[in-house]
């Protein structure tokens, strides 16, 4: 270990490197929990627009993003947020009034995408789908993909399984791999040469960053590398794949960590509320978004007594008798 | 009958707790699908597995998550993985032939067919929704799949306004035909009502109606006309069952409200 | 947790419940490290025979159970066992001498079956092979494949990528899934409901195990199930897998466990001496094989001294040092 | 020339670590090439990443491991995962086109193709070798390869008995032909000689003979022909070359002998 610091950054200087308009890119995390918030209200401060958004479940940072105006095309498998919102405000009503291109896929074959553009293969196979419309109608037309070197020309594809009926399967549907420009990932634990560790569930957070081109990971603990070899085997996500490392505690807020914090049920119903009205949220926006100058001082304005209400138990991992309403 | 001491989503929530054996494996989503699967664990089936599609394997739930992701579905679990593992443990037969799920939709249509994805035309929607999440995946992949829902006609469709989680898809051989194994919604359980589908024909029919509400009360809050002739009424919940869902499925209420 | 232990068996048992004549099988581990031995020395004393094995560079217990007559048919990617035999030596013979039908595949081609069979999926696609004799000399004929139900038709296929040019890749390779009969591990930590945790390197076990209709697991330390609880996300085999549960101490014995105890070289070489000699080599099995009435004799043959000196550094998780000539 | 202080396993280690650049993802195999690698990280490359097949990232090598298995290589490393992430790794061009690897063979060809499995009939084999490993998988994704060899006729053949892992296969335009990336074997690092790949033809020329042997001794150690035009004699391991690898990379002399 030389310790070499070079990736170490502000999560402000780790945006403007590495995003740009019209960028392709994916955050981790999964509803209300480990969303890369830090990055997202970043990318929304500095005003990067048309972007291209692949997600699963992403539910707190792209409804966020979608909000802001930053997103021109989503390819997703859900947007809903848990109990705060079935489905995502901003999305549902981006969808309805046209203003976003959505191509809709399951939650495995988003994963299994990633998980493609992981390993290095143009797709992997699955067995899901057969006889939904998700394989029939496609959000992004032929042409707007061929035209598009970044999309693949087909959604997806099914074929007769060519091992006969090896593996119980008459059919295989083939998903495309993704190989995002950027993903932004938040975790527990990273190193400073880019190693991390993620305690809980990993969502798809290590395929949706071994797919990426560059990889923003921003971190409640930054540590030395040393810290994190006693246990290699507890690293999910080896430093070769990683960009920039970004210390900053609360950087999943408003959504949760394990073992850190929980979900801010207060913001996330503020947010919902919001989100219903134009008015209203161009107001939320200015107050949390714009008139704050980094995720410090959004912490600073929502105050130390939430989110000392939100901070995890040391034996559950979450905030025990949290009140969630 | 009128005089019923328990609601309707504690009703539904133990009819799909009793759909759950002993040793499934069960898939649960948000809301009251959780809430049944834990009933089940703690009244008729206490070694069934709950797992969730983000990656928790048979978590400890002391409090009721609000999402598949919440860290409550993270504590004390077998293991804790990602999607992947998730949707692989349901498309692998060997784990996935012992799954049971439970799904919910705003249309269903009369072969168990869901839609979560959109109102009016997919491309410039009425109502968007969510969209699939896992539950094309679990749809696809899971041999008994319960679905919740409310018995509204504008839920019970004639036609889906957009097909997203295959149930029996066009009825008799269709899901084979498509290149599905067999599994898929076999059953629904409303607010009024369980509702299965026929193995042969694929198509639903009435099952049992609860204690207060007639068949044809049903059929009045469908599009379509299912069979009704072998239907009989619910057994309610017992005092037990009210009291395990009440006292240590939800203590906080946040699903039963 | 119930603490169902209904799973928990010695090795004797699981290897008679499970294994049968003709079984597919595979094993954990690579080369020297992990190696199910109790498990392959139980499956050789009680005599199965016929065996399929699928391996990618399980060198030690594949090379056992061929030198015990135990295998008819193997796929399999590396038979070598690092200094100690860069072929293994009864796999080698039997080759030559014809009495035991290979077909090659990559280590990277063996774990992708394993994981087809974990996942599903009839096969899983790479850009691996093109060009290699892999591809198109085939150890098991096309006739011999057909005749078998639990043999793919085909070893592999090769295809245009149905993507066009997606992913940099103008064609595609497929390798088949596997899904043995039984699957054999070893691992430092179960649990009685069947959890694995593994230390160090996990090989393809997981894939292996997951790919199985039925698993035996054997561990140094059986615990009980919420000894396993509190940190869920280093438990890579959750219960839902396996079959059996066996504690045998050593039970990798002479091959290493990562953090318990290092390879034992005098064996191993003493191993590959004799095995270059048909002669000498009965006598060996004599000794050490059927001599033995279990693991645990086998061990007490070995004798305290030996172990104590391939017992593992706290730090290092090997033995320090330790002679390896 | 001939009192030379070094053996030619230490040449021949100090001429692949010299291919190494800082900051190269290494990958390594058992023996000579695990010393190579341990030579460039202490030498030459100390920012190269050492990993193995096995899943161990940026090992910290202490002693040198007898096996890519070996608990040796397990230990204080940036990651320990599985074969799986090992050689995704490789396949996946972000992190796959940083990589430098290093083989050994039975039998090389003129285009740097290698034999790993058998000489003979493959069905009924003269002598059969361990077969493929990684081998085929590297020399399929990884755009520069080192093929560890001894300079013997057996071993430098007309062609191949059976072609393990794709070099430059039939010479210029072949790989993509094939379906593959650019890459494969394109150094050969022999007890008498560097060898590399013409990058148009990707036929194999001589590079650099080693202090006390001639072109033509190389020329009559193989059973092909070589171009040897634009050969020169390398340059032998420094006194600190010598000393890191002696007294760092592999006290024991257990690769050194």
């Amino acid at each position: 270990m030389n310790g070499d610091t070079s990736k170490v950054m502000s999560i402000e200087m780790a945006v403007s490197r590495f995003m740009s308009d019209g960028a392709h890119i994916s955050i981790g995390g999964f509803t209300l929990n480990r969303n890369p918030m830090a990055a997202v209200y970043e990318i929304i401060r500095q005003g990067f627009k048309e972007l291209h958004v692949y997600a699963h479940s992403n539910g707190t940072g792209v409804d966020e993003l979608i909000g802001a105006g930053c997103v021109d095309k989503l390819e997703i498998a859900y947007a809903g947020n848990g109990k705060t919102a079935a489905t995502c405000i901003r999305f549902r009503k981006a969808v309805q009034e046209g203003t976003l291109k959505v191509e809709d896929y399951s939650n495995f074959m988003m994963s299994l995408r990633f998980l493609a553009g992981a390993m290095g293969v143009p797709f992997m196979p699955t067995l899901s789908g057969f006889g939904s419309e998700i394989t029939t109608i496609w959000g992004f037309s032929k042409e707007m993909r061929q035209a598009d070197p970044k999309m693949a020309d087909d959604k997806l594809l099914i074929m007769d399984n060519p091992f006969g009926i090896w593996g119980d399967a008459s059919k295989v549907l083939l998903v495309p791999a993704i190989n995002p420009d950027v993903t932004f990932v938040h975790v527990q634990k990273a190193d400073t040469m880019g190693t991390c560790r993620i305690d809980g569930l990993t969502f798809a957070d290590v395929e949706q960053v071994k797919a990426s081109r560059q990889v923003v990971v921003s971190c409640e603990e930054l540590v030395e590398p040393d810290d994190l070899r006693e246990f290699p085997e507890r690293n999910q996500i080896p430093f070769l794949h990683v960009s920039a490392v970004c210390h900053v505690p609360h950087g999943a807020y408003p959504t949760a960590v394990y073992r850190h914090y929980d979900y801010d049920s207060d913001y996330l119903r503020a947010y919902a509320a919001a989100a219903k009205d134009d008015s209203k949220f161009v107001t939320f926006q200015e107050k949390y978004l714009y008139g704050v100058q980094n995720h410090q001082s959004l912490l600073s304005l929502i105050g130390q007594e939430r989110l000392d209400a939100i901070k995890a138990d040391a034996r559950t991992g979450y905030a025990v008798n949290m009140k969630r309403g | 009958m009128q005089t019923q001491d328990y609601s309707l989503k504690e009703m539904m929530a133990i009819m799909a707790a009793r759909e759950i054996k002993d040793g499934d494996i069960v898939f649960a989503g948000t809301g009251i699908s959780m809430l049944a699967a834990t009933a089940a664990k703690n009244i008729n089936a206490p070694n069934c597995v709950i797992f969730f599609e983000t990656g928790a394997i048979d978590s400890i739930i002391e409090e009721l998550p609000l999402a598949v992701a919440d860290p409550r579905v993270m504590y004390w679990s077998a293991s804790n993985t990602g999607l992947l593992e998730a949707f692989a443990t349901m498309q692998n037969r060997i784990t996935g032939d012992r799954v049971i799920a439970i799904l919910g939709a705003a249309q269903i249509d009369k072969y168990g067919n869901l839609n979560t994805t959109a109102i009016g035309d997919y491309h410039l929607p009425e109502t968007r929704f969510s969209g699939s999440g896992g539950g094309c995946d679990v749809a696809s992949f899971v041999p008994r799949c319960i679905a919740f829902m409310q018995h509204e006609k504008r839920k019970f469709v004639e036609k889906l306004d957009y097909l997203t989680s295959p149930g029996q898809l066009q009825g008799s051989g269709s899901r084979e035909a498509a290149g599905l194994r067999p599994g898929g919604v076999n059953v629904v359980i409303t607010n009024m009502a369980v509702m299965r589908m026929d193995s042969a024909s694929g198509e639903m029919y009435l099952d049992q109606y609860y204690p207060g509400v007639t068949p044809e009360t049903i059929l009045d809050n469908m599009q379509f006309s299912v069979n009704i002739s072998q239907a009989k009424q619910a057994r309610p919940p017992t005092e037990t069952e009210l009291k395990t869902l009440r006292q240590k499925c939800d203590p906080q209420r946040l699903i039963l409200g």
